[in-house]
């Protein structure tokens, strides 16, 4: 069976995200009213995998593995059954 | 000639490019804080340099398209005056839509900082008179967001219309569709490049193959009394 | 609290008690138990310090600034300085890098430079190892993803892999800049009646605590690993041409960088050098992140923030070149008459301690020393148990084509080496040469290290590494003027290993002294081991020299066909 | 009101995804049973409105004039109401 994955990695609250920033700034500029923003990435990821629990466990290890970089990243994984 | 070189925050080439103009032909070029909302007046040369405006966040060139300056830079090329985008200065072309297109991330995913050659395309612009036809030369690109992409169709179109300035032609270092590493926009008076022509303008630090692009702007200039 | 949760030794707190006259409360025992951490106090290594020459025809300003300048003729002073950022660039690679470099370009900028030529000294395990592969190349982005942005070139630098840097890399960062002598800026001169103020980012919790984590071993766990420092060189490069700016409308009094231990180290170092006393007013510091503790401020190692000391008169004019380049900026206390360093939180003064103390003044630590027993075998190696190879082409190829040997194209193309248009020669050479804008003249420099000969005999290879450098810039036609140096070494706690820092120390200061190459500025880093082992001894040299003109200047490889080759040496 | 957004910005396709490439690479040297990756942004924008449709409005006008470029990327938009 193919899974799919929706993972969103983002910066850890407290950390300071440069780009985020950079990105308010510009559209305040263009006469947007002081958003708040953050940037992170988003991870879109297609397996092989036998069921949903065990799609799930093997995305969860990507993330550990080489995806996020847990001293200053968090995610979240959203699986889904793709035909 | 009078040539405004735009300094955006994170601009880090605008000096250079001051000083090889300067080399090549003795004037004096003004920086332009992105801030301001005209250029000097008699500009007959814009130059957006190389760097990181606005940090390259987001997209290389994106944020610095919203800059206040850039509405005057945009009527200047209207007007047919001339812009020269040099590496994050092509970036800052394509994302204002000044120039067709985008730059993409390396194909090898890595910063590249090295002398490379490239073949000039076409010799009848007010950029490339100093040039032939043909001719290779050699000169420096420092960058990581230079894979030059357009849609299909109006990738032909661009060949057509020889919208093309300049190939890479001992290799393609970025992966750039048909080895594209400059061009014009469709009256020729805007030029996006991703190689540095202002850091080989000067035997001293390497080589002096850019040279005749800032020769070819001023006699063009002159010639035309822009 | 206890003082050894602050990191501080029964002697160091007796002392610390001693020089008030009463027990610390909570926020300064924590404020000293980084002021006196290895990184910041260098209490292990003073003495051995002391024993490098430091003056020299050329030398403008020796150690005890942010950096150490030299004369570089027309007026201009020439800055530089190498620093390690080793411990965050194991954990977190790319920032850690990154971070290391946006670190010591702050240093440059502090004198009022303008920073104009990097280099970078890297040391790595096994290159073929995956994890080694991953880490190194993380480094590497690290350095160009910063020095490339900020605009200042990286012209050259070291590239060393062995084992023992495995869970240890080493990532020493080095750069130049360019000064007018008459504008230099200086971290002493303050007096009363100054504001002190704080320009560039806000402060937030990163890094807090990087200075303690500076000063201990890695644990394999990484657990001790304090939130990592993230860099942006975007507001660095603003930072860089805000002070350039404030420099030349002649708007400061003094300047400090904010490195380790952040606020407070700046603040105090430049109260304590000057003489003066200082109250900081914590309220006043812009904070990125909300319920920030006092010490969390104080400590803070938020990345791209300065201190300045300006006349109450220019403040007004200092806002507005902070507000040109989008920088914050804000008056965060003032500079009094007498020795008192104060801070102030909710209107509540939270530590009163002198500035002397807190600055300098950390009790000295004599390590015992032993000499290996076993430095004997190291040297047992039989030249003669070596097979002659069959084929000398191939084998000879092969050398060349093996990690320690091959090119390092592969790292020094991912960084921008000839933005500012004055590299003359870049990396990939034994120096590498700038020209000074303005003038004829070229600085030139060379990056040496020579990790394996320190560990076969610390002193002698150790003096070996200076003569390298100072021998590549005069092969290159110039005479050095100032060296800056990096030591990297184990701990210093077990005797063997303080031994060979300090014979290491005592090679490098006579090489120094004999080839009249004066020390100007270093930086120490201690504790590089794992529990797998310590590295190798390191010490990293960046030697500085000038040729008049580019005519004057030799170049490797120059050569054509019927030129005669000579052996020149012993 | 507060309204947040999380917009998802990727590669159209037809467009070389080099980094989706070496992460799906990366993944495979690691053990993985070639995964198929696409690597994108993920942006969390948050602005005040006087209702969710005029929010939706101002996202989507963010995104023209700033976050995505149209000639290589796509986008969707996820809005909600925060206290
Ligand atoms: N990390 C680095 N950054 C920039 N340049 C480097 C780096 N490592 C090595 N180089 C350049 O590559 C060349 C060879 O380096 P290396 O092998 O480390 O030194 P050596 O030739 O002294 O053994 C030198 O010219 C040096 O400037």
């Amino acid at each position: 069976m193919r899974y799919g994955a929706e993972i969103l990695v983002y910066l850890k609250e407290g950390v300071l995200d440069t780009q985020g920033k950079a990105v308010a700034a510009s559209l305040t500029r263009l006469g947007y009213d002081d958003p708040s923003v953050r940037v992170g990435k988003y991870i879109r990821v297609e397996i092989e995998a036998s069921d949903i629990d065990s799609a799930k466990e093997t995305f969860d290890k990507m993330c550990k593995d080489l995806l996020v970089n847990a001293i200053v990243e968090d995610y979240t994984v959203k699986v889904e059954e793709l035909r | 000639m009078n040539v405004a070189v735009v300094v955006f925050p994170g601009s880090n080439c605008d000096r250079d490019v001051v000083k090889a103009i300067k080399y090549a032909t003795g004037d004096e070029a003004a920086l332009v804080w992105h801030g301001e909302t005209e250029l000097p007046g008699e500009t007959d040369l814009v130059v957006l340099p190389g760097g990181f405006s606005y940090g390259d966040y987001l997209r290389c060139g994106a944020m610095a398209h919203t800059a206040p300056i850039m509405a005057d830079v945009k009527r200047h090329a209207d007007r047919g005056g001339l812009v020269l985008g040099i590496c994050n200065g092509f970036q800052v072309l394509t994302e204002s839509k000044m120039l067709p297109g985008a730059l993409l991330v390396n194909r090898d995913l890595a910063f590249i900082c090295r002398p490379i050659e490239i073949s000039v395309e076409r010799d009848d612009t007010a950029f490339t008179s100093g040039y032939e036809k043909g001719q290779v030369i050699t000169i420096p690109i420092a960058h990581y967001e230079g894979r030059y992409h357009l849609p299909e169709n109006e990738l032909e179109l661009l060949e057509e219309r020889g919208q093309v300035a300049f190939r890479y032609s001992g290799g393609n270092p970025n992966g750039a569709l048909n080895d594209i590493a400059g061009i014009y926009n469709e009256g020729g008076n805007v030029l996006g490049m991703m190689p540095h022509p202002e850091r080989y303008s000067d035997r001293a630090v390497g080589g002096d193959d850019g040279l005749p692009v800032w020769l070819s702007i001023k006699r063009w200039i002159e010639r035309t009394g822009a | 609290m206890d003082y050894s949760k602050a990191g501080l030794r029964k002697e160091e707190y007796d002392a610390l008690k001693a020089r008030l006259g009463r027990e610390p409360n909570d926020l300064e025992l924590q404020i000293m138990g980084v002021m006196w951490s290895e990184h910041c106090s260098y209490k292990s290594t003073k003495p051995l310090l002391r024993l490098f020459p430091k003056d020299g025809d050329r030398v403008l300003l020796g150690p005890g600034e942010n950096a150490g300048v030299v004369d570089a003729g027309d007026g201009l002073g020439l800055a530089f300085k190498v620093e390690s950022h080793n411990h965050p660039s194991a954990v977190a690679p790319y920032q850690g890098a990154a971070t290391g470099v946006g670190g010591i370009i702050r240093d440059i900028m502090a004198l009022g430079a303008r920073p104009v030529a990097s280099m970078d000294g890297l040391f790595f395990g096994d290159p073929e190892e995956r994890k080694t592969q991953a880490l190194a190349d993380g480094v590497v982005k690290g350095v160009g993803g910063y020095g490339n942005c900020v605009g200042v070139p990286t012209v050259g630098g070291k590239t060393v892999y062995h084992e023992s840097y495995r869970g240890n890399p080493l990532v020493n960062a080095f750069c130049a800049g360019l000064v007018p002598t008459d504008r230099m800026v200086s971290s002493q001169t303050a007096s009363a009646g100054q504001k002190v103020l704080i320009l560039g980012s806000k402060t937030g919790r990163d890094g807090i605590a990087g200075a303690a984590f500076a000063s201990v071993e890695l644990a394999e766990d990484g657990s001790g690993v304090p939130s990592i420092q993230i860099g942006d060189p975007f507001t660095e490069k603003l930072l860089i041409e805000a002070c350039l700016e404030l420099r030349d409308k002649d708007l400061l009094v003094s300047m400090q960088d904010m490195g380790a231990a952040g606020i407070l180290s700046s603040s105090s170092e430049i109260a304590a050098k000057s003489g003066i006393a200082m109250t900081i007013d914590f309220d006043a510091v812009p904070l990125r992140a909300e319920g920030m503790e006092p010490w969390e401020i104080a400590l803070s190692e938020s990345q791209e923030r300065m201190l300045l000391i300006v006349e109450p008169e220019k403040v007004d004019q200092v806002m507005a070149v902070a507000g040109k380049w989008e920088l914050d900026c804000a008056v965060i206390g003032e500079t009094e008459k007498g020795d008192h360093y104060r801070i102030l939180w909710k209107g509540d003064t939270v530590a009163d301690m002198p500035a002397s103390v807190i600055g300098s003044d950390c009790p000295e630590i004599p390590w015992p020393s032993k000499r290996p027993e076993n430095l004997e075998d190291r040297w047992n190696f039989d030249l003669d148990s070596l097979p002659l190879p069959e084929n000398w082409n191939e084998e000879i190829l092969n050398l060349l084509g093996s990690h320690s040997h091959r090119s390092r194209k592969e790292i020094f193309e991912q960084y921008d080496s000839m933005v500012q248009t004055n590299t003359v020669i870049g990396p990939g050479f034994p120096v590498s040469a700038v020209r000074i804008e303005g003038t004829d003249r070229l600085a030139v420099m060379s990056m040496e290290a020579q990790p394996f000969m320190c560990w076969l005999d610390p002193y002698n290879g150790s003096a070996e590494v200076v003569a390298r450098s100072c021998r590549a810039l005069a092969v290159a036609g110039a005479k050095p003027a100032g060296t800056t140096d990096c030591l990297n070494f184990p701990s210093p706690e077990k005797p063997e290993q303080f031994w060979t820092l300090e014979q290491s120390a005592k090679g490098m200061a006579e090489a120094c002294s004999s080839l009249k190459c004066p020390v100007v500025s270093g930086n120490v880093s201690l504790y590089n081991e794992t529990a797998n082992g310590p590295i190798l001894p390191t010490p990293l040299v960046g030697t500085v020299g000038f040729v008049e003109n580019i005519e004057e200047l030799l170049r490797s490889g120059d050569w054509s066909e019927g030129d005669r080759l000579f052996y020149v040496g012993m």
